[in-house]
């Protein structure tokens, strides 16, 4: 069984930027089968309130030491309640859970916006040594502390800020044909805002590059049994963001044209 | 010892998965042995495909969750012919439930769900998230009557009716379903609830109002099923917030022959056959031989 | 920017306790500045004293409480010789339960409660722990409507009629009550629950079954205030399960005009006071210059 | 306003015995004008379930420094909960509740079983320089650690165990005879099982000696306003157990015939 119920103990929790923390967890039989775009179903608590488990990506993953690590921000009372567990402290975890972002590119470019970035951080350690280009988007300067967790996983970082505050003033998809005109990549993934990854998938369809994206959605179960987060597919079935995603080929979930 | 027969259908456990909850079980089986669980109560199954209601489905409540699915399935051939097969393998009873929206879909859904692997059918007359049928149906006596008997009209099956928590007098339900021919009843589905963004002013279902499940409605659905099980002769299966070996027990006490887990399952797994294996502990600490020992026991009490 | 007025009664905060959960006021001068209260709605009143349920009276649930009180109360009279007056120095309107055990005790409560200090009456027709009179009322339209018509001819105070949450239809019982002359409806009421001890093989309330109240009903109190405020003209007071400003503030927005706050008084007395400055809070973020901007708003995005 | 919620520092917090925990938190306002048999209302966590409050005793005060001291079974969720806070966490404790002994007295007998014994602690170092005379009973020996708790705030200490494995073999009831044989006391005070002090409270009656008693009941609110915990009096009136309580002297609300 690849998929498992595992207490996770806390090695190591902490601020990485304003709310937003970085937890790692001994999971060794999550790490040993993890791939890059899967998620782990975290339980926050042991009370009735809140009662359901959070899907949260896979960030990093020691298969040696058995580890995996969360990138992930504050939002709401789950996520304070994981926020106070130090080390030591148990976390119940299912998982992994979804399918993973598929590995066949020579050179790769991940395209990633906001928490979005956290599996991409794991798919760029993974395609090493064939080292991804980043193309990574925010409001401000302030929220591209991720600069600092890609340093050394990459190729080259762009970036963009809606103020300008960092890189490029704008969206993503206002840098990326740019990235695009030498046509030298031979994959986009795109982890973010839906309206980014509609945009990413389109000018990657544009220039012929398969693009894989990632999906978000509330959650229940996580495993495809509750379909609460059932989206459809352009060819008019439905899919389980959970189960058939949360990684999708663009053109089997996004209209396109 | 916890070996149980309802309405024919025999379980190795008094523990089954209640619909919606469990998809159609092989979803679950990387976590938990499907042979071990009682029975299997597969999702919702309407005539034609469903694509469930847009926007947001799920919410989170204190002690429970809303959800307004409406009924998302692939319709009842495909069921038949794509996901029952691949059902054979395990050797745990498969129970439809069955959403019409007229009486004549239940009974046809009946008719066409008259193939091996079938355990039982339960007729889902309590769905709160749809707009036709579902709730319309189930909190009226009447309508609830025909649409068992145009289910038992078309099957031999054992039938269980699913009764809506959402009514005056919940035990005329039960009874009308009882005289209609239903085999058995189960209690409760959910109860409809609403939660409202506060931010953007708008409710945070997609579809307005929900079903409210878990924790939260036990009180509730413990009542229910101690007052049915008081009126009617047929077997019930509670439900409704169980999360532990003990809430269980207290539908046992309270009446019930057999129990569902629903929400449970997203928040634990294993939940299904951990409950059993504690209901078998409770036993066993009692000096009990036999689950059928407890149940109704609350009534020696009161 | 909080005070409303509702069926006349002018109140400083939106935010009244709920019958019941608050004494008469007094017993949380303590704690709480009580002219700071939008308005104090006492215990359930009876003709009669009573005694209330014998044997244990409240339980823990899930995010939640049962009670079965039983109405305990010293009777119309004492409150009225005794209790009323200790109220005077309290700059806070004093609203009265009513709960009768026929249509002429309605009308007989309403009589005698027709003195100075009592600045409006809330007909319960929904206690749940009463075996005559309470929930059997409330979920009939005719009787409801016959208990408000009682009162409402014998008094000039403002009616509210407060109803009860155990109905199939909660809009039908809330029209009857208006068109009766209820000047207002408060929902809801608690949810008929049991819980059993599983080593004692016994109900854990001494009355069986008992009333469900706080945060695990809030989604399905929300969804009634919701139906309610659409259909009626009259004002709504919401309440169930309101624990904080947020929560109160979906009342708000699904229609109710003011809100009461129950079980939170036991965990944090200090909420309604606290809830009401919160709204205050929310208000002034949005630069909104009155709650009534955002009674029923959700109604636009649906 | 003597009657408040304090969050109270947990300033130590340890076992006595298995299962039993005595907690000290640092809480100014309820240390200042508690009295012997009042109680605090503690709130066990943030989270909605458990949802209400528990009434606990306060089982001794340090005025000057603006502790109080509670000693508790863990036996549920709540305590259980409770039993889990480390030093310099918070409780959120609504208190002194309840009303208290009645402090005139001149040759104090008490009288305790289990947890009934806590707030006779308060009451024994309360009395003081009047040193009360303690008769305690337990099922065994093992629960009888309550003797080392008592030892210096009493003249002396009488014992006894259903079982016999420590001091006279019997209820306390059976021992109470001999200790009123020369009627030296003028006040006893119980608190334990209701057969208990229905027991004490007939045999005080018989010697004219006044009793106190001091009741439990599930409460909600604490102050008087829910009627969870109300109990018939003798006289046909009502009585608060949370308000008009816990202390009662005992032909108020015990049927002595
Ligand atoms: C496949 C997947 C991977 C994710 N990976 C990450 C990640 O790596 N880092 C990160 O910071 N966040 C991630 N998220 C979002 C994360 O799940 C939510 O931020 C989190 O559930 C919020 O919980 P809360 O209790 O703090 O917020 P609340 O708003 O209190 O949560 C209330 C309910 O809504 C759900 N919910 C709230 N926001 C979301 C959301 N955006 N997506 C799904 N459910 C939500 C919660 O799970 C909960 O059931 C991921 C979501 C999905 C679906
Ligand atoms: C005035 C008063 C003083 C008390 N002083 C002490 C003390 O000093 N030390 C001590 O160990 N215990 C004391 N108790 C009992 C203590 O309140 C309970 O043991 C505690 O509430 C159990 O909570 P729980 O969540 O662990 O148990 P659970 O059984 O999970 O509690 C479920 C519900 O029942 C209530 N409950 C359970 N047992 C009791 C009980 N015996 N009395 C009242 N409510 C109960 C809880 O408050 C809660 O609402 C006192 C009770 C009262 C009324
Ligand atoms: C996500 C979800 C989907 C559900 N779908 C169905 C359904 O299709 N048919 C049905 O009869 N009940 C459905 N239910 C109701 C459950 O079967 C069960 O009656 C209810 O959730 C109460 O049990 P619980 O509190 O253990 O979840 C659904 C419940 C949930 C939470
Ligand atoms: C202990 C208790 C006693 C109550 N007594 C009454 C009552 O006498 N009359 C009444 O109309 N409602 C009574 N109620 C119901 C409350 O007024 C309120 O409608 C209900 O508790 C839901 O609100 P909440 O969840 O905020 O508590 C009582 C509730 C509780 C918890
Ligand atoms: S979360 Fe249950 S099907 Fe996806
Ligand atoms: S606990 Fe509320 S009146 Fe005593």
């Amino acid at each position: 069984m690849s998929k498992t119920v595992a207490q996770g103990i806390v090695i190591e929790h902490f601020s990485l930027a304003p709310m937003i923390k970085r937890l790692t967890l001994g999971a060794p039989a999550i790490a040993r089968s993890a791939r890059p775009g899967q998620f782990v179903h975290v339980r926050v608590g042991d009370s009735y309130h809140p009662l359901l488990r959070r899907p949260l990506s896979i960030a990093e993953v020691d298969r040696e030491v058995g580890n995996i690590t969360i990138i992930y921000r504050v939002v709401g009372q789950g996520t304070a309640l994981l926020a106070s567990l130090p080390p030591g402290e148990f976390v119940d975890c299912m998982g992994p859970l979804g399918n993973g972002f598929d590995m066949e590119t020579e050179r790769p470019l991940l395209v990633g916006g906001g928490m979005g970035l956290a599996p991409l951080l794991f798919l760029a350690k993974a395609l090493c040594p064939k080292p991804a280009t980043v193309l990574m988007g925010g409001r401000t300067k302030q929220e591209l502390w991720w600069r600092n967790v890609f340093l050394g996983v990459c190729r080259s970082i762009h970036v963009t800020t809606d103020d300008g505050s960092l890189g490029r003033k704008g969206f993503t998809i206002d840098l990326l044909p740019e990235l695009l005109e030498n046509c030298e990549y031979d994959r986009i993934y795109a982890c973010g805002p839906l309206r980014m990854m509609q945009g990413v998938a389109k000018l990657a369809k544009a220039q012929g590059i398969p693009c894989q994206i990632s999906f978000e959605d509330h959650m229940a179960c996580g495993v495809g049994a509750c379909l609460s987060c059932t989206c459809a597919g352009t060819d008019g079935k439905r899919r389980k963001v959970c189960s058939d995603g949360p990684v999708f080929w663009a053109e089997e979930v996004l209209d396109l044209s | 010892m916890i070996a149980v027969e309802i309405a024919g259908i025999k379980m190795k456990t008094p523990v089954m998965t209640a619909s919606g909850t469990f998809g159609s079980g092989p979803e679950y089986a990387d976590f938990v042995d499907l042979n071990k669980i009682g029975a299997i109560v597969v999702k919702g199954t309407t005539l034609a495909p469903r694509d469930g209601n847009k926007g947001r489905r799920i919410a989170e409540t204190p002690a429970g969750m809303l959800n307004c699915i409406g009924l998302e399935n692939p319709g009842v051939d495909e069921f038949v012919g794509r996901i029952l097969p691949g059902l054979a393998r395990y050797d745990v009873p498969v129970i439809v439930n069955i959403a019409g929206f007229t009486v004549d879909e239940f009974g046809e859904l009946a008719a066409r769900l008259n193939v091996p692997g079938v355990a039982g059918l339960e007729v889902n007359v309590s769905c709160p998230n749809v707009k036709e049928g579902g709730i319309a149906w189930g909190v009226d006596c009447a309508n609830v009557a025909a649409a068992v008997k145009a289910v038992r009209r078309n099957t031999k099956l054992p039938v269980i009716t699913k009764l809506s928590p959402n009514v005056t007098d919940i035990v005329s339900v039960a009874k009308a379903a009882e005289d209609a021919g239903s085999d058995a009843v189960s209690l409760i589905n959910t109860l409809v609830g609403m939660t409202i963004d506060i931010h953007r002013w708008r409710p945070e279902l997609g579809n307005v109002t929900g079903g409210l499940s878990g924790p939260a409605v036990k009180p509730v659905a413990l009542r229910m099923v101690w007052q049915v099980a008081r009126a009617v002769k047929c077997p019930v299966i509670g439900m409704g917030g169980i999360m532990t070996a003990g809430d269980a027990v207290e539908f046992l006490l309270a009446g019930a022959r057999a129990v569902a887990v629903g929400t449970a399952n997203f928040v634990n797994p294993r939940a299904s056959v951990e409950i059993a294996e504690g209901i078998k502990d409770y036993l066993v600490e009692r000096g009990l031989r036999h689950v059928s020992e407890i149940v109704g026991k609350v009534n020696d009490n009161i």
